[in-house]
């Protein structure tokens, strides 16, 4: 039993986390809508989750979870997870998939609006019991007002569309997953940044950061996200890999406890992404409260992630059904 | 002890409530806009113009000498009927109240009238780029010249300044740390305006730069050096009754009930199940608790009322309140997010939280609130003492 | 209007308090069942609620809150809201009750056990619809484990008993904000004990009060003191004075908001005494955990009282009903 | 990154499962009264006979050279058969540890094997009337005589003195602060004990009275004056891994589900409606939450033991475990008291719910831990540091 990431994990994080220092600094996050994807896509980073057959690495969610979250540490744009995540599960033999040369957006079940559909080329409809495939020319998009400048929301409208009957749940837990492992790359960067701030503001003659009431509230955060974090690492695992292309999937059909583990991870990394956004924004004081500060865009995400693919509130209601109606077992 | 209004009350809200329902207007457009300023400004006119502006203003100066009970009434009909925001609201509860207290009997009847109909419209300008929460650490200044001052310096996180005629705040003229300080009133017209876009996008703030601007000796509050106490005065208001009457709260808290309500309706309907519980009981029991701490926060404010009615000082306490309300307004709108989900920004909750989220933050932080609640209340000692 | 105490209700108050002062010091806590019951019967405390024809003054319960209050604060034993609130509106003719000579303790509907059950002449068994009265020579007790010392629990059983057809919610619900009240006043002296030792007591060169996680953590108290007190003090406005005797009743029938108001009050009330008493012994440290220390017995007081009539849960379920049911409306 | 045990590691888990079902005994009676202490330390002789009682511990000291992950596996066992508190736990977990890191080859021989056994039950000394969490504050002494050292002063807080037959602390033998402590090792025979009833009556606690105790030389852990930093590593052992495996708290929380559970079937048959949902939501959400909590800090510990094994150090990280685990503990035994409501005595919870209070303040109150992960993880400036 070895619940750490392998050095290939590690190094692809790494790897990532590079590219988008390099190419997607916070300037990016105000002039450009995809800014890193074209390296990105040089990297094979669309293709990590596809098969050997549609020219991917067959990898498992668990082994791209530190990538996802330097996505998010770097408040990366664009529909990140919806391309690279939840496509695999659902259209892998999708010609330019692998090479990033398409672009994926989705509806899922309980939301209003379709995040960065207008960057798609495809979007995902998901219905209850299968979802349906809309073209980027079949779609009629209208945006709506929404809290994160870099996420925008569409409505979606579309008269021709292709019904599949395939499940879409492991590819909607999967997006869910990925999306918790944002969460916690943007917590642990908005606490860097406020750490960096308490450190240098000073007020009533002595840096913020050494008053007892900021060091606790930044230490409540640290600990939010350190205990968060292994609850979407656990839930990469149980939500297996995608298994829909010709050379056969890498990891298989998720785990019987993979519902509530999934609802776990979101859930903890939403709070702790909250905290962690609520903290920035005391901490900072009025200043963080302004469009000029970098700071926004972090805190933008942390409350558009947190709302996406089940609210918190949904999620801890799943929970409360799958705990209490007692659920596959804690050890093996 | 009682909560019985009496005929007068009563009659007074009623006369409120049905102004109210005959000309609140639809929604205005942002007041940080020119074209919502104007229009905000027009509504201040047209409730002036039925003495309903400052209800609790001595009638010379535009109000009806109203209690802090009629008030607080006024209040409550005023967000309950979903009027605009107010755009001299640093005027009128910041600014009016230290005038009434120590203005010249001039000063007072040359500007109170004209703020309690909009004609100026005052925004404040308390802090600095290097004095945030720590006022006292101010380093803007006025020098004198013949008949007046010249103020210079640099001002931020100055409310509504981008479209105010006229503003004020403390300037230092002489002395370190809070001796030393005026209180000084001044013309927007030659100061340099700096709007700062928020995070919805629009200017709610501005920074301030001040070179040389000219204030008459007659825009002076106050003696010369005595700014500290005038200030306290009035942020203690801010901090208190004035800034954030139970009305809003009690309003949005209303609302926020008849959200959850539409949320368990939908989801009911959504699941086409008639047995099914409509609304996830843990929203339910954050929207149940928010429906009874806006309650618990008008009740605390007739008792506060009642006794500033029979002559106490708002003391210390009132920073219970503002750390109370304004993490009940943050809880309400978080709670509305969370409702709403990607649909917040359909509806006007979106930029209340935005707006909520500074709540803790301006009119002193909560953690400075905390301090003065322990220290000055509770009796503890300051940092470093020994017993 | 005027929502604050008269002169007479705070004067009451402040002459029980000068008797708990005197006759229910910590010490006594110790060594005795039922400390100032005597010298509160001289008062007529017990006979506050009763109607003029049974010996009483007809108060109404807001008239004596602040007297309530300062039970609380001195952590009285015996079934003081027992035989002082709720009897008077179930048997208000028993002879000796105004002058202290009875005392009744009750098993409310939710609950396993009576408290101080051994000390009463009369047990009033509430059950849905109505309740029985059962005498003291009709009862048989077992002594239960309980957290508080000086509350005492019994397993009840009876074989004769009277049943009453009248309603016991009016009762009920004076007796509910009656512990609200005692639990206002045992936040209050939770508190002050606590401030007190912060300021005495010192760690790492300064006192423990000195240091900002101190000083906020009580602030965070005060804050919900603070704004507990005042639902209390609505709901005793709402639940209308005892009306059984012959010289007819105080102040009426409850208000059609009764049953939500008090749900408020004891919900509020049990969660500042609650978080009084953690921050309490966070605050003491290893020695608030002895039983050398008068302060177990307000912690003991703060957890008792916050699970009696109906736990702070209950009564928040039931505020989700009232209020998102659509009761009675905020304004007159 | 996998979660899935080796044959090996299931083998483990199997055997132990396997031996504490049939031997673990009903509730034992508390350990804080004589008749309990012997229980216990009989229960820990059982289990030594098994090498089970110290299984990380090398096969010549009575363990099995297990690793952390075996390690962890057994207490994950222990816990969920509901085997006994371990009345050696301050030499196990405290003292053990650091005697195999910083003791002599003669001190581990003589003293390791005996607690492993139980044959010596230890007691911590390291509070002082006067210094709580601040250790550094220490004043009792170590004093040089013939062969060994006599000790004076006044020791508080020792869990579970009363019955121990050694102790182990830290002694001034020079300097201030932290300089000139010394680690020592005592027998309890001449050192006089007060127990401390604890708020359920039983003396959990002791104060430790020494008037010229002797411990020999052999019994100095260490180089004199070199106490600090041993006891430092010994507390942060306290803080992390060795104090509070997560199997303690997992198997809590199963039961606080199972008790949620057995809840809500109650309610649904008092209310004898078979439609209604059966516990209040707000409770449940509280137990998926403990239960969700605790599976945290069980794949946090994974993790953890993982980076040690690869040779890294438990570092300040181990501050957070603490303050995590510690308000889990008490929120898992604050809901139970809730859930029971005036049942709650009859059951164990109470007293956990009691013990559980404890947690944040033992080993290091979470505010002394907050402050350590703020400057020590985070890199934030002590009080008073100046950019």
């Amino acid at each position: 039993m070895n619940f750490g990431f392998t050095d290939d994990q590690l190094a692809l994080g790494a790897t990532v986390r590079d590219v988008l220092r390099a190419h997607c600094p916070p300037s990016a996050l105000r002039t450009e809508r995809r800014p890193a994807w074209k390296q990105l896509a040089g990297l094979g980073f669309f293709g990590l989750l596809l098969p050997d057959g549609s020219g991917g690495l067959a990898l498992s969610p668990a082994d791209v979870l530190p990538a996802l979250e330097e996505t998010g540490r770097a408040c990366l744009p664009g529909p990140v997870v919806e391309t690279a995540v939840l496509a695999p599960y659902l259209v892998a033999h999708l010609p330019g998939l692998a090479s990033g040369a398409v672009c994926v957006s989705v509806l899922p079940p309980g939301q209003a609006y379709a995040p960065d559909a207008d960057l798609a080329d495809l979007l995902v409809v998901a219905r209850a019991g299968g979802w349906h495939l809309v073209r980027k020319e079949s779609v009629r998009l209208e945006p709506r007002p929404g809290v994160d400048p870099c996420r925008p929301l569409f409505e979606v409208a579309f008269d021709v569309s292709e019904e599949r009957a395939a499940p879409v749940g492991p590819a909607l837990l999967a997006a869910t997953v990925a999306t918790a492992a944002q969460l916690i790359g943007v917590a642990r960067e908005l606490l860097a940044v406020t750490v960096a701030y308490a450190r240098a503001r000073t007020q009533f003659g002595a840096a913020i950061g050494s008053f007892q009431a900021v060091k606790h509230r930044l230490a409540d955060v640290a600990v939010a996200v350190e205990f968060a974090a292994p609850l979407v690492h656990r839930a990469a695992l149980a939500v297996g890999g995608p298994v829909g292309g010709p050379a056969g999937g890498p990891a298989g059909v998720p785990l019987p406890s993979a519902e509530r583990d999934v609802s776990a991870a979101k859930a903890a990394a939403g709070e702790a992404a909250g905290l962690a956004a609520r903290v920035a924004l005391q901490v900072h004081g009025a200043i963080g409260y302004t469009e000029e500060l970098d700071l926004r865009f972090w805190l933008a995400r942390a409350w558009s992630l947190s709302a996406a693919y089940g609210t918190t509130d949904a999620h801890r209601a799943r929970l409360r059904t799958a705990v209490l109606g007692g659920g596959p077992g804690r050890y093996p | 002890m009682d909560l019985d209004f009496s005929p007068a009350e009563r009659a007074f809200r009623a006369e409120v409530r049905d102004w109210l329902r005959a000309h609140v207007p639809r929604p205005l457009p942002p007041m940080d806009t020119a074209e919502g300023f104007a229009a905000h400004r027009a509504w201040e006119a047209l409730l002036a113009g039925a003495r309903l502006s400052v209800v609790s203003w001595p009638e010379r100066y535009g109000g009806r000498g109203a209690s802090l009970i009629d008030w607080l009434i006024f209040e409550e009909e005023y967000w309950a009927a979903g009027a605009p925001a107010r755009v001299t609201q640093n005027g009128i509860f910041l600014l009016g109240p230290s005038l009434l207290r120590f203005g010249t009997p001039e000063q007072r009847d040359r500007w109170l009238p004209r703020m309690a109909r909009g004609d100026d419209v005052w925004a404040q300008a308390w802090s600095e780029p290097e004095a945030g929460s720590d006022l006292a650490a101010l380093t803007s200044r006025a020098e004198p010249v013949p008949g007046g001052w010249r103020l210079y310096g640099h001002k931020t996180w100055s409310s509504r300044a981008a479209h105010a005629t006229h503003g004020f705040g403390l300037f230092r003229t002489s002395g370190t740390r809070h001796h030393g300080l005026t209180y000084v009133m001044f013309p927007m017209d030659d100061v340099a305006v700096r709007p700062i876009a928020q995070l919805d996008g629009l200017p709610g703030f501005a920074e301030l730069h001040f070179d040389g601007v000219f204030a008459p000796e007659s825009m002076v509050l106050g003696e010369p050096g005595d700014g500290w106490r005038i200030a306290m005065a009035t942020t203690s208001s801010e901090r208190g009754l004035t800034l954030r009457s139970p009305g809003r709260f009690l309003a949005t808290a209303d609302r926020l009930v008849a959200l959850a309500r539409d949320a368990g309706s939908a989801t009911a309907s959504a699941t086409a199940s008639a047995t099914a519980s409509t609304l996830d009981p843990a929203l339910a029991d954050r929207a149940a608790r928010c429906w009874v701490d806006a309650e618990a926060y008008r009740l605390h404010t007739y008792a506060t009322a009642r006794r500033l009615m029979a002559g106490e000082e708002a003391g210390p306490e009132a920073s219970m309140g503002k750390v109370f309300w304004s993490e009940l307004d943050l809880r309400m709108h978080t709670l509305a997010m969370d409702l709403l989900g990607d649909r917040a920004g359909d509806t006007a909750w979106l930029d209340g939280f935005l707006f909520a989220l500074a709540g803790p933050i301006y009119a002193g932080t909560n953690e400075i609130q905390r301090t003065i609640i322990a220290e000055r209340v509770l009796g503890l000692p300051r940092a470093g003492a020994r017993p």
